[in-house]
Order: C-alpha cells, then sequence, then structure tokens
C-alpha cells in the first residue's frame, strides 16, 4: 500500500462529490456534484508517479525527474470535453424545468406518475 | 543582492499580514473591499519587486515586471466591479436613476 | 507544499456540494476550480492547468445563465420541514448514502494498485517522440501523433454537444436586437473600458497557443479555449447579438471533416514515415484545425445560453 | 520557500473569510482575493524553484481569472436587485 498520498486526496475527492450525488435533492446539486467528480479524475490522473519537484515533460529527455506525458495528454482533451457535456446537462436541466416547473427528484417522480 | 532581494520579500509578506488583519477587523463591507483594492496591491508588487531583486537584470524579473503593470490595472477593476455591483445591489438603485449623488 | 493546496481543493469541493443557497455554489466552484489549475502546475502539467483556467470562466458562465432561468422558471420547491424529520427518513437521506460511499471507497482504496509505478511507458515516449512525431511538447506529440485516433472521436464528441446544445434550444430567428444580458453596463463605463484594452491580449494569447502548441506548453484545445473566451469578452463590450448560427454550424462541421481527413491521410496512410520534413506542418495544421473547431463550439454553446437569456 | 508556505497561510484565512463572509459579496471578494493571491504564489514558486516558463501562465491566470468574476458580479447585481 505505497502509492503516494497525493492520489488519497484525488480520491477522497471522488467520493465526495459521489456522496453529493447520491443525496441531491434537486437535478442542480446533481450537476454540481459531477463537475466536482470530473476535475477530481483529472487530478487522479495527473497525480500518477508524482515525486516532489517533478518537471513537466516539455523539452526534457529521460534522465531527470520528468512527468509522465500521456496521462497529460488524455487529460487536457477530458477537461474541454467535460465543460461541453456539462453544457448539455445544463440545457436539458432548463428545458426540464420548463416544462415541469421543477426541479426537485421527488416532485418530478410524482409529476412523471401522471 | 540576495539579502536584499528577501528583505524586501519580507516587507511585502508584511503588508499582505496587514491586509489579512484587516479583512477581520473591518465589520463594514466597503472596508473590508479596501483590503482586496489597495494593501493587497501594494503588498503584492512589493513582494514581487522583492522578486526581481532576488533576480537581478534578467528575463525572468521582466516577466515579473510585466505581472506587476497588469496587477496595476487588475487589481483596482476588480475590486472597481465588486463595489459598484455591491453598491448598486445593496442600495437597490436602478442604473437609471443613479446620477452618481448616492441618494442619501 | 502540494499537500496543502490539496486540503484547501477538498476544502473548496466540500463547501461547492454542500451550499444551501444556490448562489454560493458558483462562487465556490470559481475557488475550486482556480485552486485545481494550481494543483496541475505543481504536478508538472502546465497544459492541463492552463486548459483547466481558460475554461473556468465558461463553466461558471453557463452556470450562471443555468441558475438565472432556474430562478425564473422553478416555482414548486419541497420546503422540507426540518425540525419535523424524524430519523428514519433522516436517515434514509443521509445515513444509508454515507455509509454506502465508504463502503465504495474502502473497497475502491483496499484494490488500488500499490508498489512503485514502473516508468516503462514514460520513458518510452520520452525517448521517442522527438523521433516519431517531431517537436518539443511531449503531452502535444502524443495526443497528436500517437494517440491520435482518440483525439478525432474528442473532436467527434464536442461536435455531438454542440449540436445537441445548439437544437435542444434551437430558436429559428435569432433577431440582431441588443441582448441584454444582466445589467450589462453601457460601453463607456470604467470596466468594459478595460475589457476592450485586455480582448486583444486574450485573443494574442491563443493564436499565440495554437501556434508554437508543439514547442512550448499549449496545443490545440486550449488555444481554442483562449479565442473563444475573447467572443466572451467581446459580448460584454458590444452587448450586440450578431452571431449567424447557421454559418458557424456549417463551418465547424467543415473543420471536423478536414480534421479527419487530414490525420487520416498523415497518420493512416504513412505519409508520416516517407516525407518526414512534412512532420512540423503536420503538428501545426492539426493544432490549427482543432483550436478553430473548439473555439466555434464553444462560440455556439455560448451564444445559445446567452438566447436562453433573453428568453 | 517559507514565503510560499506563508503565502497558502493566508489564502487560509481568506477561505475562512469566504465562508463566514455575511453577505454574498463577501463571498465574491474572498474570491478574488484568492484568485490575486494563487497569481502571487505561482509567482513564488516560479521564482523559488527557478523555472522562467512558469511566469507566463501566472500571466495568463490574471487574465482569465478576470473575465468570471465579471459575469458573477453582474448575475448578483441582477438576482439581488431583482427582487428588491
Amino acid at each position: 500500500m505505497n502509492f503516494e498520498i497525493v492520489e488519497l486526496f484525488a480520491i477522497a475527492m471522488f467520493f465526495i462529490s459521489l456522496f453529493g450525488l447520491i443525496t441531491s435533492k434537486g437535478v442542480i446539486k446533481g450537476i454540481i456534484s459531477m463537475i466536482t467528480m470530473e476535475i477530481a479524475v483529472v487530478m487522479f490522473f495527473l497525480s500518477i508517479g508524482f515525486q516532489t519537484g517533478i518537471l513537466p515533460p516539455i523539452g526534457r529527455d529521460v534522465g531527470d525527474n520528468v512527468a509522465d506525458p500521456l496521462p497529460q495528454a488524455l487529460m487536457i482533451t477530458a477537461i474541454i470535453i467535460g465543460v461541453a457535456v456539462t453544457a448539455v446537462n445544463m440545457t436539458m436541466l432548463i428545458a426540464l424545468s420548463r416544462q415541469f416547473k421543477t426541479t426537485e427528484w421527488d416532485i418530478l417522480k410524482k409529476k412523471k406518475m401522471e | 543582492m540576495e539579502l536584499l532581494g528577501n528583505i524586501v520579500i519580507v516587507i511585502g509578506l508584511v503588508f499582505m499580514a496587514f491586509g489579512a488583519l484587516g479583512l477581520y477587523k473591518f465589520k463594514d463591507f466597503y472596508l473590508r473591499l479596501l483590503v482586496l483594492a489597495k494593501i493587497d496591491t501594494v503588498g503584492a508588487i512589493t513582494f514581487m519587486v522583492g522578486i526581481i531583486i532576488r533576480h537581478g537584470f534578467s528575463f525572468f524579473s521582466l516577466k515579473v515586471l510585466l505581472i506587476i503593470v497588469l496587477f496595476l490595472i487588475l487589481n483596482p477593476l476588480t475590486a472597481h466591479i465588486i463595489a459598484r455591483a455591491a453598491y448598486l445591489s445593496i442600495e437597490g438603485i436602478d442604473e437609471e436613476s443613479d446620477d452618481g449623488t448616492g441618494g442619501r | 507544499m502540494i499537500y496543502v493546496l490539496l486540503v484547501f481543493w477538498i476544502i473548496s469541493g466540500i463547501l461547492a456540494i454542500q451550499a444551501r443557497k444556490l448562489i454560493r455554489i458558483i462562487v465556490y466552484l470559481a475557488i475550486f476550480s482556480t485552486i485545481s489549475a494550481v494543483c496541475f502546475f505543481v504536478f508538472g502539467a502546465p497544459d492541463v492547468s492552463m486548459a483547466e483556467v481558460a475554461v473556468s470562466s465558461f463553466s461558471t458562465v453557463f452556470l450562471i445563465v443555468c441558475f438565472e432561468k432556474y430562478f425564473t422558471l422553478v416555482t414548486e420547491v419541497t420546503k422540507d420541514p426540518p425540525h419535523k424529520e424524524k430519523l428514519s427518513k433522516r436517515a434514509r437521506k443521509f445515513i444509508l448514502p454515507a455509509c454506502f460511499t465508504a463502503a465504495i471507497a474502502l473497497l475502491f482504496v483496499y484494490f488500488l494498485p500499490d508498489g512503485t509505478v514502473n516508468t516503462y511507458l514514460r520513458d518510452l515516449y520520452l525517448y521517442r517522440f522527438r523521433l516519431d512525431v517531431g517537436g518539443e511538447n511531449a503531452a502535444t506529440s502524443i495526443y497528436l501523433g500517437y494517440r491520435v485516433y482518440d483525439t478525432l472521436f474528442e473532436a467527434l464528441m464536442l461536435l455531438i454537444s454542440v449540436v445537441s446544445v445548439a437544437h435542444m434550444s434551437w430558436r429559428a430567428e435569432t433577431d440582431e436586437t441588443d441582448a441584454h444580458f444582466a445589467g450589462v453596463t453601457k460601453s463607456d463605463t470604467v470596466d468594459v473600458y478595460t475589457i476592450r484594452i485586455l480582448c486583444p491580449a486574450m485573443l494574442i494569447f491563443g493564436v499565440y497557443l495554437i501556434l508554437n502548441g508543439h514547442i512550448s506548453p499549449g496545443g490545440g484545445f486550449q488555444g481554442g479555449v483562449a479565442i473563444a473566451s475573447f467572443f466572451i469578452c467581446r459580448y460584454l463590450i458590444y452587448d450586440v447579438y450578431d452571431v449567424r448560427f447557421g454559418k458557424i454550424m456549417i463551418f465547424e462541421k467543415m473543420t471536423f471533416a478536414t480534421l479527419i481527413i487530414l490525420a487520416v491521410l498523415f497518420v493512416f496512410l504513412g505519409v508520416y514515415i516517407q516525407l518526414p520534413q512534412l512532420r512540423i506542418p503536420y503538428l501545426l495544421a492539426m493544432n490549427m484545425l482543432i483550436a478553430m473547431k473548439v473555439a466555434f463550439g464553444f462560440i455556439i454553446i455560448f451564444y445559445r445560453y446567452i438566447a436562453f437569456e433573453r428568453r | 520557500m517559507f514565503a510560499v508556505w506563508i503565502l497558502l497561510a493566508f489564502m487560509f484565512l481568506y477561505i475562512i473569510r469566504t465562508v463566514q463572509g455575511p453577505t454574498i459579496w463577501d463571498r465574491l471578494l474572498g474570491m478574488s482575493l484568492i484568485s490575486v493571491k494563487v497569481i502571487i504564489l505561482i509567482v513564488a514558486y516560479a521564482s523559488f524553484s527557478n523555472r522562467g516558463y512558469l511566469l507566463d501562465y501566472a500571466l495568463i491566470y490574471a487574465l482569465f481569472g478576470f473575465i468570471s468574476l465579471i459575469f458573477i458580479a453582474f448575475f448578483i447585481l441582477d438576482r439581488t436587485r431583482g427582487n428588491k
């Protein structure tokens, strides 16, 4: 069990936002905890193989203490797409609130029943 | 040079300490806004001047100089935006009727 | 140093999730993404932190417009009486999910792979990327050279989300009248005046990010978002709503098509190996195309949200 | 490296101020203070671990952190004035 403590922070944040997602009364709280979940996942990926005083992989060869370029390349696109997906979530939320006049899960369930 | 730079950095930090202290002592919101507008800017600029002295005449200190200039523009501006928005909303004055006399 | 920053990061995360009033969430989320941008610096990933910084203003704007519509549209809100909450109800609402997440957390952490991270792949990439893909920035050469397939599908996902946002909020006629947005002040006040000075700096910086994305940290994605945030400032200055959607949508799809053609031509058909001197232009062209696509996508999403705002 | 630790302490003070600030405007003030403190932190970190290229990002960060503040301020202005 000697993974870096830094990864634990990111995992803790992921599960906090998961908890937020579960206990969210309204749809908006769900979207908010999804945003934090995305950033927590990105943080976890970047914190793999972290040593203090790590250098960015720009223009450096294998020798010195260089960060892993692979997760960075994937995480750049993950952040941009994360925001685009959040924008889609919010469009749906606005359409939902326009039609049902509410965003609470309990009322929505009752309204769906009718 | 190194020692002089460190001294100026410590002075900058002292300014910021006053700012943080002021943030908790002032009771009115607008006074707290003073911290962002003035004290923090001055603290940051002395801090960066200290860094410039520490690094002497080099490309590094040129960039820090550019950041100081940007700070001079941006920090008071953010304070202005917050102050204007807070004033308009707390006093509930509409934009059109705001002839600058403050209405009080 | 990094542990203290991460503690702040988790504090602002918890604040953002449990904020009672909705307005506070925006401020807490802004702090959250600020601190995560600094954490990415310390992790040695300047590209990712720049992407996070450029994107944080977008997610703030989307949140704002979403809350604005929420406050105007939603009328039925359950006022659950705090005092009459019986244990069973509170148990169901709070304690059960808490231990559920705690259980999953423990399971996950238990099965986390331990042992030192073997750096075979990292060394391979760092050793080989200059020979195969060219350019100095390892991250850019990876997502444009080795893993160009993922980048294509990321661009496709961006296209799909842009199309869905545009069509879910589509309004046939977007009149060019003055789009009043949350009391944006007239164009002679101090803040709008300074934005007018800062805007070119943002645009120039976006172009800088794109053009030498393969040398210094940067690249298509961050440059595109930087240019799109220039359009946000443009909206703040002129407050006029003259973006023609039909043209931009078509143009975005064309950029995506040329992106695929270029990638297929270069990487899959093996032009790469016969003409090594074409590598740097390939990196540049890909960065530019991705940047245009991301910039158009975010402009459309932003202006659709402004259209929401007025309806 | 001592300056970085002191700056982090100040940041903690601002976070507390943001949490307990009575009005929403104090929270906005706390947010802008934190984004200013982050810029100074990056400059300090760059100078003490003498990595020159980090300074470009402090510059960039000053530009981009500023736009979101404008939108939030106008939104809250419209919100609180709306229900007066």
